[in-house]
């Protein structure tokens, strides 16, 4: 099942979805057992940005039908702390890497983009044009416009592949995906979460510390089949399909629509190996269509 | 060593038996080839089947349970049902399989410098402190709700009681118990609901005592991924699950209530 | 719990979601108990249009994740066959009747509103700019502009309360509803299905009849939540809420986040009763809150 | 009449026995209050509790079932495991509660004109034939996957039976039994997979024999609010729950496959 992602060559078509693995802290849960038997055949990091982030006031995390609504608020060290502390450890795993970035203006991001591109350890970035926990996330990934600028901003910076990562909080994700294509993306990914809230089943007040959150899990499944299905009618480059994945079953709908590789996110939280899970449903599942084909 | 390293992969014990102690039901499953946990540590627990369509379509997440006991290819649990993942546990029926993950986070360490350990638990926070006794044997300090809900004491030694109610032992909070008893050579081993450890860190605090603290807090992982488990430290926010459960009381700034 | 739904007198706060309950398919499996005991405070009836529709080709439903995704495609008798036939029976409803229109023009939206405001035994009226399951369902709802020019169109035509019906597959479903106030609309309403997909388990072709369909139910709980929220913070106007609502609890979170009356919908296919039980949990939910508020 | 209202209430009963018959199983449970069905009728079911979190995250919905025996107060189901809700229906236990709604649709009329009665089921779609049969009686043909199905065959009367792959009675299809027996003066009920009800559909319609199918389609409420149980017929799309499930062949332009 080896696949490439523009140019990233990939062992079988199943990565990690940006927040949902931190490799770093799954060493330190399972040892070295992560680097021998890594479930994804890439690691796409959590989203880093320029200044480092506390992240959101806790409680980050509501349990809802059938899935998981967080307002993490994007943690992270920040572009120095991560090139400095994170980089070389990630650069220990067996699969190619790609860096998440977010940035809360195109000059921000196109530092990001330099500063992250010229390091050998990435094969290639992710643009989180599209996180619905804080302010800015939203907005560029909602307008063409606003990402096409992006794009064409950042494009110039590097020769390595470009993903962007649209969010499913859009009239038209499909009109985004083709001005991130236009303006010379090599890949985009959906979905990101949708936007949610919960009360506190006491109080009644907003249960997250950051009052709405982002809609993960199989609640969102059949709403990220449909958008990768549109999305993948309108552009000529690889989508990356993700949105409530469990099963084999699951990746085959999303590559049917269109999707040229799969993302596990929150599944990994119920199952560490889930990716490697999949991954091997998935083959098991496309070997018995061929022989059924009679091929 | 505090911790034990997790197995990579969520294993499949099966249900032995599942009984009350107490208000509490206690859980026995098989955990085929995993490994002796340290004290303080936990796992992710999950059935196997019918793991949802409960109160609100829930459970979908694993749950954290610290262990009770542990022997060899055997977990015990006790369980606090509130809400539909612990209740879905507590009506297992033996031969049910159940998801394991673990053992997972930091447990508690040896207490420095020659100190004596004291034991202070909270109602279902004793759990931890079980294991914890039979290795670092020390005084227990336990306060429930009601005598219902302390008869789970009697799983502990050398314990001093203390009920809401005053329906068992003495009539009010552990933490008054907890004063009388604290002094300059005792280190504190403590777990319980937030109010609690939050009294803890504060008498612990003021008279410099060292205390380590089993936290508790809302997961989604267990391991790391999803840094929703996050309290306040001095250093910033910290993962429970992976940088805890147990923690320097020192260096929380403050027991979150949720 | 007698509530007013701009100027609409109503026993209860629960209504039900239009589409989601046929009172006259009831009489006919239940008799007259269904007017007997009817189970909402108001009948907002299935959407109507112009011409008489046949509907999507079968098959129209797919259970989800804690969800239902329906491709129904509005079947309808039309304008005519609904007055005639329809309009007659629904007035021994006990309760106020709220009818749900639908045009592919503003034109027909302009000649439905007016055929239908004319009636007395119609006391409101529900502009369905949102539906997903017919090609132009999106595009109205989705744009302010185009959403305040419809209502600037069909306001005059009536003095009859409009509530407008918003898609929740939109960038700024809030903005939407700013501009239907502004145009003069009496109300809002949502959310309105979000646009899903599924694939036939074993062919891997689309399973609905339509493509695709919109999904319902507990799955879009948190999302419908969170835009009736914020919708209430942009809006003076009513918010009718709704999206998932199985229990009082779920009512209750509604209208703490800002809606004035809660629509059931989906629940209803499993408990027929639904609505009457929702504003019994919520009655006495509000009731123990009051206590223990030592009220 | 063949039709008898529900109460305007999804009710309560509770599971009594559920036991194999055949690859089948047989799901017994209490009708509190529930009026007599017409032969042909169906009801909603939904077990009360765990009614979730099977395969990807189901049932949510309740399933239709046509019932299989009623007497005051009591009701059978027979039921063929094909995912998520059959399967929890099927692993009930005996005191679980289960929600009921119905009876629902119409179902089948007495023969016009004097014709004989002919019974034809396959697979799982014997089941209304059994209450049909008790009140109109007529011999049956029932066509079965093999003989581990066709032992559900021993449960009506006057039954030809056969099966797909030969194992019991005939080897080979119900409809081959069908066309041997259909004279000008029978009037034919069936229920079965969506291919042998097309089949019969077509073998009546080329003869002119009045038939009575029995359909399926997947049903979200089974009163006629949702529209999605719709099947194609002359004047347009009809809805399964409330128009059918039993519909004149003559009316069909098809039989939907699913
Ligand atoms: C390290 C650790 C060790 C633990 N050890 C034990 C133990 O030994 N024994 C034991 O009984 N428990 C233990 N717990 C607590 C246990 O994990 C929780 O009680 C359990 O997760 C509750 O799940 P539930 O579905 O039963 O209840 P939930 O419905 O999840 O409710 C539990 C609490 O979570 C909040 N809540 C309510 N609804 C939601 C929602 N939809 N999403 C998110 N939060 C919600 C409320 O505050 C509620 O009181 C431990 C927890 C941790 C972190
Ligand atoms: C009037 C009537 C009477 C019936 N009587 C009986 C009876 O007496 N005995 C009996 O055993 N059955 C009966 N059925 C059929 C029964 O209702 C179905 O077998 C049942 O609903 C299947 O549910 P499930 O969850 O077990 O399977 P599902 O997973 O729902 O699968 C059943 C079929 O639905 C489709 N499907 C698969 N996944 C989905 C999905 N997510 N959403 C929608 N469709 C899906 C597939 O074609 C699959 O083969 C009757 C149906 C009707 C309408
Ligand atoms: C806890 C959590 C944290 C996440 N963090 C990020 C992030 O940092 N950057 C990002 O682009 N997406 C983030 N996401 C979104 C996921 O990458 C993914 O788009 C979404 O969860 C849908 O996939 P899933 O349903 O398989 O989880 C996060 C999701 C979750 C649940
Ligand atoms: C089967 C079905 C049919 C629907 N038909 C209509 C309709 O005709 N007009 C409309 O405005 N909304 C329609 N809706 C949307 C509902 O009114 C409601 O907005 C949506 O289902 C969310 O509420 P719920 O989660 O409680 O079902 C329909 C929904 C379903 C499930
Ligand atoms: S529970 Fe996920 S990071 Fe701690
Ligand atoms: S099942 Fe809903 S209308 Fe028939």
């Amino acid at each position: 099942m080896r696949t490439d992602l523009c140019g990233i060559e990939l062992e079988h078509p199943v990565i990690n979805a940006s927040g949902t693995f931190d490799a770093i802290a799954a060493i330190r849960a399972f040892g070295d057992e992560v680097l021998e038997r890594f479930p994804f055949s890439a690691f796409v990091s959590k989203t880093i940005t320029l200044a480092p982030r506390q992240g959101n006031p806790p409680p980050r995390l509501w349990e809802a039908a059938a899935g998981l609504i967080n307002s993490i608020g994007l943690p992270n060290k920040g572009l120095d702390g991560y090139l400095e502390h994170d980089l070389p450890v990630l650069a220990r795993l067996p699969v190619p890497l790609v860096v998440n970035v977010m940035g809360f203006t195109r000059e921000e991001v196109a530092t990001l983009v330099a500063a992250v591109a010229e390091r050998d350890e990435v094969a290639g970035l992710e643009l989180n044009v599209s996180c619905p926990n804080v302010e800015s996330g939203l907005i560029m990934g909602a307008d063409p416009r606003e990402t096409a600028a992006l794009v064409e901003r950042v494009r110039p910076l590097t020769a390595k592949p470009l993903i962007v990562k649209l969010t499913p909080n859009a009239t038209d994700p499909a009109a985004v995906a083709e001005a991130a294509e236009g303006a010379g993306a090599d890949a985009v990914s959906l979905v990101n979460t949708l936007r949610g809230m919960a009360h506190h089943p006491r109080t009644g007040e907003p249960w997250l510390g950051a009052g709405t959150g982002g809609v993960s899990g199989p609640a969102v499944r059949a709403i990220a089949l449909a958008q990768v299905a549109q999305v993948a009618e309108r552009v000529t480059i690889p989508v990356v399909g993700m949105g409530g994945v469990e099963t084999g079953a699951h990746a085959a709908a999303l590559l049917r629509a269109g999707a040229a590789v799969v993302a596990v996110g929150t599944e990994s939280f119920r199952d560490p190996r889930a990716g490697a899970r999949v991954a091997a449903e998935l083959d098991e599942l496309l070997r018995k269509e061929r022989v059924s084909a009679g091929a | 060593m505090n911790r034990t390293l997790a197995p990579f992969d969520r294993r499949l014990g099966q249900v032995e038996a599942v009984d009350a102690v107490g208000a509490y039901r206690r859980l026995r499953c098989t955990d085929p080839g995993g490994p002796a946990p340290r004290p303080g540590q936990f796992y992710m627990l999950a059935m196997a089947e019918r793991w949802g369509g409960g109160e609100d379509e829930r459970p979908y997440l694993p749950r954290a349970f610290s262990y009770l006991r542990w022997d060899a290819g055997r977990l015990e649990f006790l369980l606090e049902d509130v809400g539909p993942g612990t209740r879905r546990l507590a009506e297992a029926r033996p031969g049910e399989e159940i998801w394991l993950l673990g053992p997972l986070g930091a447990g508690f360490t040896a207490p420095r410098d020659g100190r004596a350990p004291l034991l202070v638990g909270g109602g279902i926070g004793i759990v931890p402190l079980l294991p914890l006794q039979s290795e670092i044997p020390g005084p227990a300090l336990l306060g429930f709700r009601d005598a219902a809900h302390a008869t789970a004491g009697a799983l502990m030694e050398d314990v001093e009681l203390c009920t809401d109610d005053g329906s068992a032992g003495h009539h009010g909070l552990v933490t008054e118990l907890l004063g009388a008893r604290l002094d300059g050579h005792v280190e504190i081993y403590a777990c319980g609901p937030p109010a609690m450890l939050e009294a803890v860190r504060l008498m612990t605090g003021e008279r410099g005592v060292p205390a380590q603290l089993a936290l508790e807090s809302g997961m989604a992982c267990g391991f790391g991924a999803c840094f929703g488990c996050v309290v306040p430290t001095a250093d910033g926010y910290v993962r429970v699950c992976v940088d805890g459960p147990v923690l320097e009381a020192a260096r929380l700034e403050a027991v979150p209530a949720h």
